[in-house]
């Protein structure tokens, strides 16, 4: 069919320029390309999550992860240089053990998953997701809890992180 | 993939198309005369010395923090926002719960001052 | 062949095109693709061209706020002053600064446009005429407009100047800090309607939801004011402070770009409070004649337009302390008060309750809460008076 | 349409390049660049699950959505960490943050 196989070359492309995008990522040496360069890559992300029929995370990754995340990274990239460009080698002497556990590990990790029957796909996806996520998201017999949790935690994120920016009076 | 998305895409490059036809065409019409003053970094009467590195507040960056915890919560509320008219009282209640928790942090950051502007 | 309907004339035309594609013996997946190349291109148009209207608009109005005229010389009432000025900005030259990043410099104003223009695509005209209405409407407009705020990081930084860096710094902190307040403002609409379809949103409101939630419809104009970055929240571009913000090494048409990305971005965010607060295309026979339901949202946009405009040239610039003290103290936790107590009131009112009920109930809690939190204000007020007199006499 | 296995992949070759972003970095800030990428392929993973086994099952997403938070508490605590012993030693680099060594 050819709707398949359009389906199947957007696909190949985005995922493609998006590993490209990842690679540029850690071997970039300036710093805020590295981290314009994670934003195209989040970006990729958000059209393979529309690729998979999650609208709503791929519009979540794109409010959360580039509009507030990657932004965060920028800012903390830089208030911690003192110049423009940075200078020196940016990878450390063990860079080719990072090498041959990351090659390790794609090969590992790959080479099991073409060697496992795979389901195809079941039919389309019926009724409104997010409907169905908000209701799983209070419900006391679903993830209610984790719902609960994950505020809490996000507090003491923000709790712990303000005390560890926010200067102190004496270091003025 | 469905439809709606398409069209998103479709709609999106176009945008960035047009907002590229004004600068392809004014790099094709007007004039360039470059010239070793005009490419100067814009200052107050000298010149720049070295790199632009500023020591900007640590506010800032304060902000940004607060705003990322405040953004991730306000995402979670939203398909609870579109379920709401199915929800019973208590399952509202849980929602109104995660937004008083999400209070408590903003009277945190208050009181311990990360919000003034110094 | 489809018929035509005047009171659907671009919705006709639309299924005409698609007929007479098929006609040429195309798949029927790469005429609705052309479908919507064809319909994103007028759309896009649309928007793009706005601007020259809403400029002449702009100046014509502020000039007669402050007791000027405003453009007069070119065409009849100065019509044509915004195609002047875009000849102008395109015959100018073009510089990029020696220590610039050359590619970040030229993609920042490129991704600002797409980010503002973006937006659009889930804006519903009439209830038959919308770019796309996903399930995700409401918040896919947040999500391209958090784009716009990066690119702003951008153009700031590789401009390689103290000040664009500056301003970039400080348009970034205003820009994520107020989209606080206006995401849980958008929020309120969500909740009572159920969905964040931007056409069920139109569609729910049989009582416009600024009945229901007239200080969220207050927060979100505010806090959007603050994202457009106008006055009185235009402190990213204070002269006096940091000369004109991230911008300041961007010449000829790529400044052009910025300002053209600002004005949409003005125009869009009335749009979507006419969608979301207002009843978008709703008004009498809408439904019978869409090409009606375009009219009343765009006279809807722009009377908001308009009072946006109103707000502009009549308050002054705030500070950056009490622009910040503004959202975080005042905002947000007003906006998280609406947010609660529309979403216990709006169950606590029993089940068979008509909509007009329902509407008066949560307007009369509104009110309640406008109350508490001016008492509130007044009394702080008050507390702050009398410590500036204590510091006075001891001074 | 496109295999379950392709997007695995894909995700695996994203995780495979966060990782070595961890191992072979220098600055710490980039190691947290890594990490949110690493984060993020587990995402595409748990979403592609959630759409090849049983779509109307919401435990994919609702799983997906507390790892963003995960993420960005992770992102705000990391980046807080590395401004702060930025403001005391005055360097981001991972190896010269060797107190702990002692």
């Amino acid at each position: 069919m050819e709707a398949v196989s359009a389906a199947q070359i957007i696909f190949i492309v985005v995922a493609l320029l998006t590993v490209a995008t990842t690679f540029l990522v850690v071997t970039v040496r300036n710093l805020i390309h590295a981290a314009l360069w994670l934003v195209a890559t989040l970006f990729g992300i958000a059209v393979i999550f529309v690729l998979l029929d999650a609208g709503f995370m791929a519009t979540v990754q794109i409010v959360l992860y580039i509009g507030a995340i990657a932004i965060l990274i920028v800012f903390a990239v830089m208030l911690t240089r003192r110049v423009m460009q940075d200078v020196g080698p940016q990878s450390n002497e063990n860079w080719w053990l990072g090498t041959i556990v990351a090659a390790v590990f794609f090969a590992a990790i790959s080479t099991l998953l073409w060697s496992i029957r795979w389901p195809a796909l079941p039919g389309a996806v019926v009724g409104d997701t997010v409907l169905a996520l908000g209701r799983s998201l209070v419900d006391p017999n679903q993830y209610v809890i984790p719902f609960e949790v994950a505020s809490v935690m996000l507090i003491i994120a923000l709790i712990g992180s303000i005390t560890l920016a926010l200067p102190g009076k004496q270091s003025e | 993939m469905s439809s709606e998305w398409i069209f998103v895409g479709i709609f999106l490059i176009l945008a960035i198309i047009f907002a590229i036809i004004p600068l392809v065409l004014s790099r094709v019409v007007a004039p360039r005369k470059p010239h070793e003053l005009k490419h100067q970094t814009y200052e107050c009467g000298m010149e720049t010395v070295g790199d632009t590195w500023i020591q900007f507040k640590a506010q800032y960056y304060i902000f940004s923090l607060v705003f990322v915890i405040f953004d991730v919560e306000i995402v979670f509320l939203f398909p609870w926002a579109v379920a709401y008219k199915q929800l019973p009282f208590f399952a509202v209640v849980e929602g109104v719960l995660f937004i008083l928790i999400l209070a408590g942090g903003l009277v945190y950051v208050w009181r311990k001052g990360a919000l003034d502007w110094v | 062949m489809p018929e035509l309907k005047i009171g659907d004339l671009l919705v006709s035309l639309y299924d005409i095109l698609g007929w007479s594609l098929s006609l040429l013996g195309l798949h029927s997946s790469a005429v609705s693709v052309l479908q919507k190349i064809v319909s994103g291109f007028v759309l896009a148009n649309f928007v793009m061209l706005t601007p020259i209207f809403t400029i002449w608009v702009e100046r014509k109005v502020a000039g007669r706020f402050q007791d000027r005229l405003g453009p007069n010389r070119v065409g009849p009432f100065g019509l044509f002053q915004s195609f002047a000025d875009i000849v102008k900005l395109v015959i100018k030259e073009d510089i990029t600064p020696a220590g610039a990043d050359k590619v970040v410099f030229n993609i920042g104003p490129v991704l600002a446009v797409m980010s503002v223009v973006g937006i659009w695509a889930v804006i519903p005209f009439a209830s038959t005429m919308v770019g796309t209405d996903m399930n995700v409407g409401i918040l896919y407009s947040v999500a391209v407009g958090a784009i716009g705020t990066l690119a702003i990081m951008m153009g700031g930084w590789a401009s390689n100047n103290k000040y664009a860096l500056l301003g970039a710094f400080r348009t970034v902190s205003q820009l994520v800090s107020y989209e606080v307040p206006m995401i849980i403002a958008l929020l309120v609409p969500t909740m009572l309607a159920g969905s964040m379809r931007m056409n069920a949103i139109v569609a729910e409101q049989q009582v416009w939801f600024v009945v229901a939630a007239p200080l969220a419809m207050l927060i979100f104009l505010i806090s959007s004011i603050a994202e457009v970055g106008r006055a009185p929240f235009d402190l990213l571009e204070a002269e006096s402070e940091i000369v004109a913000g991230f911008h300041v090494e961007y010449t000829g048409m790529k400044f052009g770009v910025w300002m053209l990305a600002e004005f949409v971005h003005a125009f869009t965010i009335s749009a979507l409070a006419a969608v979301v607060f207002f009843g978008g295309w709703r008004g009498p026979l809408a439904e019978q004649y869409p090409l009606l339901g375009v009219v009343y949202f765009l006279i809807k946009t722009y009377i908001i337009y308009l009072f946006l405009l109103w707000i502009r040239v009549t308050l002054p610039r705030v500070r950056i302390d009490q622009m910040n003290n503004l959202n975080w103290k005042f905002l947000v936790p007003l906006s998280l008060a609406v947010l609660v107590v529309t979403a216990l009131v709006d169950k606590a009112v029993p089940v068979g309750a008509s909509l007009g009920v329902r509407s008066l109930v949560l307007f009369l809690a509104n009110v309640a809460l406008i109350l508490v939190s001016i008492s509130l204000l007044a009394g702080f007020s008050r507390k702050l008076q009398a410590s500036e007199n204590i510091s006075v006499d001891s001074g | 349409m496109v295999p379950l296995s392709w997007y695995l992949t894909f995700a695996a070759a994203l995780f495979a390049l966060g990782l070595y972003a961890v191992l072979a970095r220098k600055n710490a800030v980039a190691i947290l660049m890594g990490v949110e990428i690493m984060l993020n392929a587990v995402i595409v993973n748990l979403v592609a699950f959630w759409r090849y086994g049983n779509p109307s099952d919401i435990a994919g997403q609702a799983f997906a959505v507390i790892v963003f938070a995960v993420a960005a508490a992770e992102a705000a605590v990391g980046l807080a960490l590395i401004i702060s012993i930025y403001r005391r030693r005055e360097t981001v680099m991972a190896e010269q943050i060797d107190l702990m060594k002692w």
